[in-house]
C-alpha cells in the first residue's frame, strides 16, 4: 500500500518528511503515516531547539569570557563542552523549592509556559529548502501571536512567587514587553509588503536582495525589539541582576530555574531564527539546494554572536528610557519605515505587480539613505544629553625622567 | 596654600564676643565649650563669616573613665582652616549634650555610632538609635569598662 | 485621573548583588519610585577602634588595612601619619616618596575598582569592563606583593617609615607597568566613558548640591563632583605631596556622571604623580630607627588626615602614655559619604538607586570598621 | 552621539576577543610569586631561636604559643632556653610578620606556601614537630641579608640555618662560646641599604598580645 501526497502539501515538499511518510506508510494507514512523519518531525525540532540551548549557553559564556578576557568554562569536555550538561545536572538533583507563600499552581505552571513560545514559534521557520514543520500562510502573524505568550508566564512567574523584586521583574517585563510589541509589528509589515505574503517560505524566496538591505531600519527595529523582548542586554531589565537580583525568576531553582533558561536561551535561538528568515534570506546562498540548512546554521551563529558582542559591551538602560526609546525612537522609525515601503511599493511595483530584483536593489539604495536621515534626525532629539561633558585636564609628565630609575 | 590650623585661642576670643557664656576655656590647640552650649557654639562657627566651619570633619568621644571629652575636629573650605572644639561631659550613667544635627548633618552617623558605642546621648538628634550593633545590645563597647 | 499606588518597603540588601557588602537599605517605594530610603549597617562590625585600644602602635598597623580593604596602602598611611604626628617625628625623605608612590597605585588600583563596579551595577552582563579594571589592578597588586609580600593587606607603612626599601626588581616592573597601563585606561575610557547608554544612565541622575555634600561632611571624589576642588593631598601636603605637581578634577553638577568623570580623571593625575615620584626619589633610609614598641607622651593627641580614594580619612589618636593608643577614632569617608543616601536617592527609580550607591564608592569594611 | 560612542564600544569588545585570556586555570598554570611573599608554613630554625617569645608577644593575634623548661627560671641574658612548644596557629594568623619582625635572633621566617586549606581548624595549627622537619625556604620578608643574596624561595634550595642569618655562622660560634648576640654590631656590612628597626627586647617584654 503506497499513500500519495497533493503537490501542494508540505509533506510533499519536504524530502525528510516524505522520507518518514513513505517509510511509514507501508506499514499503516495513510493517516498514521502522516500523523508518523509529523511527529518525528516535532521531535526532531525540539530536541534540536532544546540542544541548540544547550550549546549556546556554552557558547554564551565561553565568548563572553573571551570578550572580558576571561577563559570561560573549560573543565568538563573538550574546550568544556559537556559544561551545560553538567549545569543540567546540577540542576536536576537540586532540590526544586517553592515557597510557602507561593501561589503553587500559577508558580510551577509558569516555566512551562515560558518555554511553549520557544519551541512552538520554531514550527514555521524554513531551515531549508522546503523543510519545515508548517508552512502557515499566517507565517508572520503566528511568530507575533505565540510569541507574545511569553508576558504572560514572565507575569505568572513574577506574581506567583510573592517575592518583591520577583514583582518589580514582572512589572518591568510586561511593561517593556507591551511596549516593544507595537514598533516590532509594524516593522514586520514592510517586510509583509514586499514579499506580498505572511508566510514564511514565501518571504525567505522573496529575498533576491537580503531584506537587512531593503529594509535596514525595519531590521534595526524588529532586532532592537527582539533584544528588548527577549530580556537582552541593554533591555535586560526584567532580569537586571544588578537591581533586583533575578527578576521574575529570582525564587525559581532547580528543574524549574534550568527550563526557564532553556526557554530564555530557546527564546533567542528562535528569535534568531526567525530574523535570519527574515531579514537574512534564510536557507539561500551558493549551492542552497544542497547546503541551505548549513546557511541557515551560519546566518544564525551570526546573528546570536551578534546578540553576545551587544550583551558584552553595552550597559542597561532604564526602564523609562526602554519604554521612551520605544515609543519616540522605535515606533518613529516604524511608521517611517512603513509609509517609505508602501510608497516604493506602490511605485516600484507598477503594472507587473511584482518586485523585480533591480527594483530591490533601488528601494535598497533609497531606504539606507533614509534610514541614515531618520536615524540621524531622531538622536539628535538626545543629543543635549549626550554631549561630552568638558575635556579631560592636563596631566603633567616630568621633564625628560626615564621613568623606573633603578635605585 | 596649606591649611592652618586655628589656635585655641583664635576661635575662644571670636566665639566669646558673642557667646560669652560658651567658652569654658582654650588651650594652644582647642577651644572648650560648656556642653550644654555646644550646639548654639557650632551654629555661631558654622555661620560666622570669619570662621566658616561649614565642614565637619570629624566628632568623636574619649572615655576618660571620670568623664567623657567630645571632640569636633571642623574644617573651614572656604577659608582653609581648621579647628579643634571640645566639651567634657562628667558622669557615666547618662551623659547627654545637645546634638549638633541640625548644624552638620554630616553629624547624624557620627552622633548615632558615639551613642551606640559610647553612650552619651544628644538631645535634639531625630534619629537616635544604635548604628552598629543591634537594639537591645547591652552597654557601650568603647567604654573603658566594657568588656 | 490619578492613579493610586500602594507604598511598597523593600529591603535591599544585606544580601544583594550590589550593596557593596553587607549593607541594608530599607527603601519605600511607589512604584518604582524612591520615596524613602534609611540605610542599616553594622553587619561588619568588627570593633576596630576597640581593637586598637588593645594593641602596640605597629600592631594596629594591621588592623588598619583590614577597614578599607581595597586600598589598604592609604589606610596604613593616615594611620601613620598620625602616629608620627603623636610622637613629632618625620619619616625620611625617601620613606616619603615610596608612600606617596604607593599611596597613588593603590588610589588608581581603588577607583578601578569602584568604575569597575560603578560599570557593572550599570548593567554590563559579564563584566566586561569589570575586568578590564580587574586586568589593570592585577598588575598593580603584583607590584605590591614584589614591594611587601601581600597584595590586598599590604601592612607596607610602619610609623616612621616603610617596612623596607623596594627590591632592586620593583623598579623595571612599575617601568613595565607605566607602559602598559595607559593603553589599558584608554581602551576602559573608550568602552564607557562616552557611550550614549551610560551619559543618558548617568547624566543628570541623583545630582548632589555642593551645600548639601559640604553639610553632610561627604568628602573625596564625591565632594569633588559636587564642584568644590577640595584635596587634602593640595591642602595640607602630607608625604611627599608638596614635591609634586598634579591638577584636582572638579565636576560641575555632582551628578553621577561627574563622580564617574572625576575618578577616571584622578587615575590620569596618579599615573602622573607615581612618574614623578620615580623621577625624583633619590637613596637614602626609608625607615626611622625607633623601638620596636612605641610610646608616646601621656595626653597627647593628633588627627592625621589623608586624602584616601573615598575621601577624608582621618585617625584621632589619644595617648595615654601606654603602648597602645588610648582612644584610636577612625573618621571613616566611606561612612559619612553615606549621610548623603536621602538627598541622592528619593525621587529616583529603583534601577538609579543601586547606581548612584555604586557612584559613591563605599566600602562596607569601612563603614562598619 | 547617534550611537557612535557605542560603535567605538563594540570595536573595542571585539578588540580584546582576540586577545589572549587575562586569567590563569590555577592548579596548573601558576603566576610567579616574589620572594618577598608573605605565606604559610612559616621557617623557624631551632638552632638560632632562644626562646625569648618576642614573637608571640608582638603577634597582634596571640597566635604563637611557646613554652619553654625551665620556664619561670630567671636565665642569664642570653642564654638559650630549652624549647618543649612552639605552635603556630595559623587558621588565625593573618600573615602580617610582625613576628617575622620582632625576632632579634633571625630564627623565624615567613614561608612561602599558600595551599594549607585543611577540613578541621585543628589542622591548621602547626606544631613544633613540623616547624622543625619542615623544608625550609624562607621568604625574604623583612630579612635583608636574604634579598641581599637575590634568594628565591620559589626556585632556590632550602636554606640552611648556617645562610639565613644576620651574621651568618659567626654567630653560632658566639651562641656557643654563650656571649649575647649585640643587635646589630656586626654582619651587617652584606646587608644592602635600608635600615631596619633594632631587634632590642627592651620594649616587647611589656608588648602584649591580648
Amino acid at each position: 500500500m503506497s499513500c500519495q501526497l497533493a503537490a501542494g502539501n508540505i509533506l510533499y515538499e519536504n524530502p525528510l518528511l516524505r522520507w518518514v511518510y513513505d517509510i511509514a506508510g507501508t506499514v499503516a494507514p495513510c493517516w498514521a503515516a502522516y500523523l508518523a512523519a509529523g511527529l518525528a518531525f516535532m521531535l526532531l525540532l525540539v530536541n534540536g531547539v532544546l540542544i541548540g540551548t544547550a550549546i549556546l549557553t556554552w557558547a554564551e559564556r565561553r565568548i563572553l569570557a573571551r570578550f572580558a578576557n576571561r577563559i570561560g568554562p573549560n573543565r568538563w569536555g573538550p574546550f568544556g563542552l559537556l559544561q551545560p550538561l553538567a549545569d543540567l545536572i546540577k540542576l536536576l538533583t537540586k532540590e526544586s523549592l517553592t515557597p510557602r507563600s507561593a501561589d503553587r499552581i500559577v508558580f510551577n505552571l509558569a516555566p512551562i509556559l515560558m518555554l511553549m513560545p520557544a519551541l512552538l514559534v520554531v514550527a514555521v521557520v524554513p531551515f531549508a529548502r522546503n523543510i519545515a514543520l508548517a508552512d502557515l500562510s499566517i507565517g508572520v502573524l503566528y511568530v507575533l501571536a505565540i510569541s507574545s505568550l511569553t508576558i504572560l508566564a514572565i507575569f505568572m512567574a513574577g506574581w506567583a512567587s510573592q517575592n518583591r523584586f520577583a514583582l518589580f521583574g514582572a512589572a518591568r517585563g510586561v511593561a517593556v514587553l507591551i511596549s516593544y510589541e507595537v514598533p516590532v509589528v509594524l516593522s514586520l509589515l514592510g517586510v509583509v509588503m514586499l514579499a506580498g505574503s505572511m508566510s514564511l517560505n514565501d518571504i525567505v524566496a522573496a529575498q533576491a536582495v537580503p531584506f537587512f538591505l531593503v529594509q535596514p531600519l525595519a531590521f534595526f527595529v524588529f532586532f532592537t525589539g527582539v533584544s528588548a523582548e527577549l530580556n537582552r542586554t541593554p533591555f535586560d531589565v526584567a532580569e537586571g541582576e544588578s537591581e533586583i537580583v533575578a527578576g521574575y525568576h529570582t525564587e525559581y531553582s532547580g528543574i524549574k530555574f534550568a527550563i526557564m533558561q532553556a526557554a530564555e536561551f530557546g527564546g533567542t535561538i528562535t528569535a534568531s531564527a526567525v530574523i535570519v528568515s527574515l531579514f537574512l534570506a534564510g536557507w539561500a546562498g551558493p549551492l542552497a539546494g544542497y547546503l541551505g540548512w548549513l546557511w541557515f546554521l551560519l546566518k544564525l551563529g551570526a546573528v546570536l554572536f551578534v546578540f553576545i558582542w551587544v550583551r558584552a559591551t553595552f550597559p542597561r538602560l532604564r526602564t523609562d528610557q526602554i519604554m521612551a526609546f520605544s515609543w519616540k525612537f522605535l515606533l518613529s522609525l516604524a511608521l517611517i519605515n512603513l509609509v517609505a515601503t508602501a510608497l516604493e511599493v506602490y511605485f516600484l511595483r507598477g503594472d507587473s505587480r511584482t518586485l523585480t530584483t533591480v527594483d530591490l536593489w533601488v528601494m535598497a539604495g533609497i531606504n539606507l539613505a533614509l534610514a541614515a536621515v531618520a536615524i540621524g534626525a531622531f538622536g539628535r532629539l538626545n543629543r543635549a544629553q549626550v554631549q561630552r561633558v568638558r575635556p579631560p585636564l592636563p596631566v603633567l609628565a616630568p621633564a625628560g625622567a626615564p621613568a623606573g630609575k633603578a635605585v | 596654600m596649606a591649611v592652618r590650623a586655628l589656635t585655641g585661642q583664635e576661635v575662644a576670643q571670636r566665639l566669646e564676643a558673642a557667646l560669652p557664656d560658651a567658652v569654658e576655656r582654650w588651650e594652644p590647640e582647642v577651644v572648650w565649650v560648656h556642653p550644654g552650649q555646644i550646639s548654639t557654639a557650632c551654629r555661631f562657627l558654622r555661620d560666622d563669616p570669619e570662621l566658616d566651619f561649614r565642614f565637619l570633619s570629624s566628632l568623636s568621644a574619649v572615655d576618660f573613665i571620670g568623664h567623657f571629652d567630645l571632640v569636633y575636629h571642623l574644617t573651614s573650605l572656604g577659608r582653609r582652616h581648621t579647628a579643634v572644639v571640645k566639651a567634657r561631659l562628667y558622669g557615666r550613667d547618662t551623659p547627654s549634650l545637645p546634638s549638633v544635627y541640625p548644624v552638620w548633618q554630616g553629624a547624624d552617623f557620627q552622633e548615632r555610632e558615639v551613642w551606640d558605642l559610647m553612650g552619651v546621648r544628644f538631645e535634639g538628634h531625630p534619629n537616635l538609635k544604635r548604628i552598629m550593633l543591634w537594639e537591645g545590645f547591652e552597654g557601650h563597647p568603647l567604654r573603658k569598662d566594657f568588656l | 485621573m490619578p492613579f493610586r499606588t500602594e507604598p511598597m518597603t523593600v529591603n535591599i540588601g544585606p544580601q544583594h548583588p550590589s550593596t557593596h557588602g553587607v549593607f541594608r537599605l530599607r527603601v519605600t517605594f511607589d512604584g518604582e519610585v524612591i520615596t524613602e530610603v534609611e540605610p542599616v549597617f553594622g553587619y561588619l562590625h568588627r570593633g576596630t577602634e576597640k581593637l586598637a585600644e588593645e594593641r602596640n602602635y605597629v600592631q594596629v598597623v594591621t588592623l588598619t588595612d583590614r577597614l578599607d580593604y581595597v586600598s589598604s596602602m592609604t589606610n596604613n598611611q593616615a594611620y601613620c601619619i598620625a602616629v608620627e604626628k603623636l610622637l613629632g617625628v618625620t619619616p625620611p625623605l625617601r620613606a616619603k616618596y615610596l608612600r606617596t608612590l604607593v599611596a597613588e597605585l593603590q588610589r588608581i588600583a581603588s577607583h578601578l575598582i569602584g568604575v569597575g563596579f560603578f560599570l557593572q551595577e550599570l548593567g554590563t552582563f559579564g563584566g566586561t569592563p569589570l575586568m578590564y579594571c580587574f586586568r589593570s589592578r592585577e598588575r598593580i597588586l603584583d607590584l605590591f606583593e614584589m614591594l611587601c609580600g601581600a597584595r590586598i593587606t599590604v601592612s607596607y607603612l610602619r610609623p616612621g617609615g616603610v617596612f623596607s626599601d623596594a627590591p632592586a626588581d620593583f623598579w623595571p616592573a612599575l617601568d613595565a607597568f607605566m607602559q602598559v597601563f595607559p593603553g589599558e585606561l584608554a581602551e576602559l575610557e573608550q568602552l564607557v566613558l562616552e557611550n550614549e547608554i551610560l551619559m543618558v544612565r548617568t547624566r543628570g541622575v541623583s545630582p548632589l548640591p555642593l551645600d548639601v555634600a559640604v553639610n553632610c561632611s561627604v568628602s573625596g571624589p564625591v565632594l569633588r563632583a559636587s564642584g568644590l576642588a577640595w584635596d587634602w593631598r593640595k591642602e595640607d601636603p602630607y608625604d611627599a605631596y608638596d614635591q609634586v605637581r598634579f591638577e584636582v578634577p572638579v565636576g560641575t553638577n555632582g551628578d553621577n556622571y561627574d563622580r564617574l568623570w572625576v575618578r577616571m580623571q584622578e587615575v590620569h593625575q596618579s599615573l602622573s604623580i607615581v612618574r614623578q615620584c620615580v623621577a625624583q626619589i633619590e637613596p637614602g633610609p626609608v625607615r626611622l630607627d625607633l623601638p620596636l614598641v612605641l610610646r608616646a607622651e601621656a595626653g597627647v593627641e593628633a588627627y592625621g588626615r589623608i586624602e584616601s580614594p573615598r575621601g577624608e580619612l582621618g585617625f584621632y589618636l589619644v595617648s595615654d602614655g601606654g603602648i597602645s593608643p588610648y582612644r584610636c577614632k577612625i573618621r571613616s569617608p566611606s561612612l559619612l559619604n553615606l549621610t548623603v543616601t536621602e538627598h541622592l536617592l528619593v525621587g529616583w527609580k529603583l534601577a538609579d538607586m543601586i547606581v548612584s550607591l555604586g557612584s559613591v564608592d563605599i566600602n562596607m569594611g569601612e563603614v562598619d570598621r | 552621539m547617534y550611537g557612535l560612542q557605542m560603535v567605538r564600544g563594540l570595536l573595542v569588545t571585539l578588540k580584546n576577543l582576540r586577545r589572549k585570556p587575562f586569567t590563569v586555570q590555577y592548579p596548573e598554570e601558576r603566576l610567579p610569586q616574589h620572594p618577598r611573599f608573605r605565606g604559610e608554613e612559616f621557617v623557624w630554625y631551632e638552632e638560632r631561636c632562644t626562646g625569648c617569645a618576642s614573637c608571640a608577644k608582638y603577634c597582634p593575634l596571640g597566635i604563637i604559643k611557646i613554652v619553654t623548661s625551665p620556664s619561670g627560671a630567671a636565665l642569664p641574658q642570653g642564654e638559650k632556653y630549652k624549647l618543649e612548644v612552639f605552635d603556630i596557629d595559623i587558621s588565625r594568623c593573618m600573615f602580617c610578620g610582625l613576628c617575622v619582625e620582632a625576632c632579634p635572633y633571625d630564627a623565624l621566617f615567613m614561608g612561602s606556601g599558600f595551599e594549607q586549606s585543611r577540613y578541621s581548624r585543628l589542622g591548621l595549627v602547626i606544631p613544633v614537630k613540623q616547624l622543625r622537619e619542615a623544608e625550609k625556604r624562607p621568604s625574604t620578608w623583612f630579612r635583608p641579608q636574604l634579598e641581599g643574596t637575590a634568594y628565591n624561595p620559589h626556585q632556590g634550595q632550602p636554606l640552611d640555618w648556617k645562610q639565613v642569618g644576620r651574621e651568618s655562622w659567626r654567630w653560632h660560634q658566639r651562641e656557643k662560646a654563650g656571649m649575647r648576640l649585640a643587635p646589630d654590631s656586626e654582619g651587617d656590612e652584606k646587608s644592602p641599604q635600608p635600615p631596619f628597626a633594632k631587634g632590642g627586647l627592651d620594649g616587647s617584654s611589656t608588648g602584649g598580645a591580648p
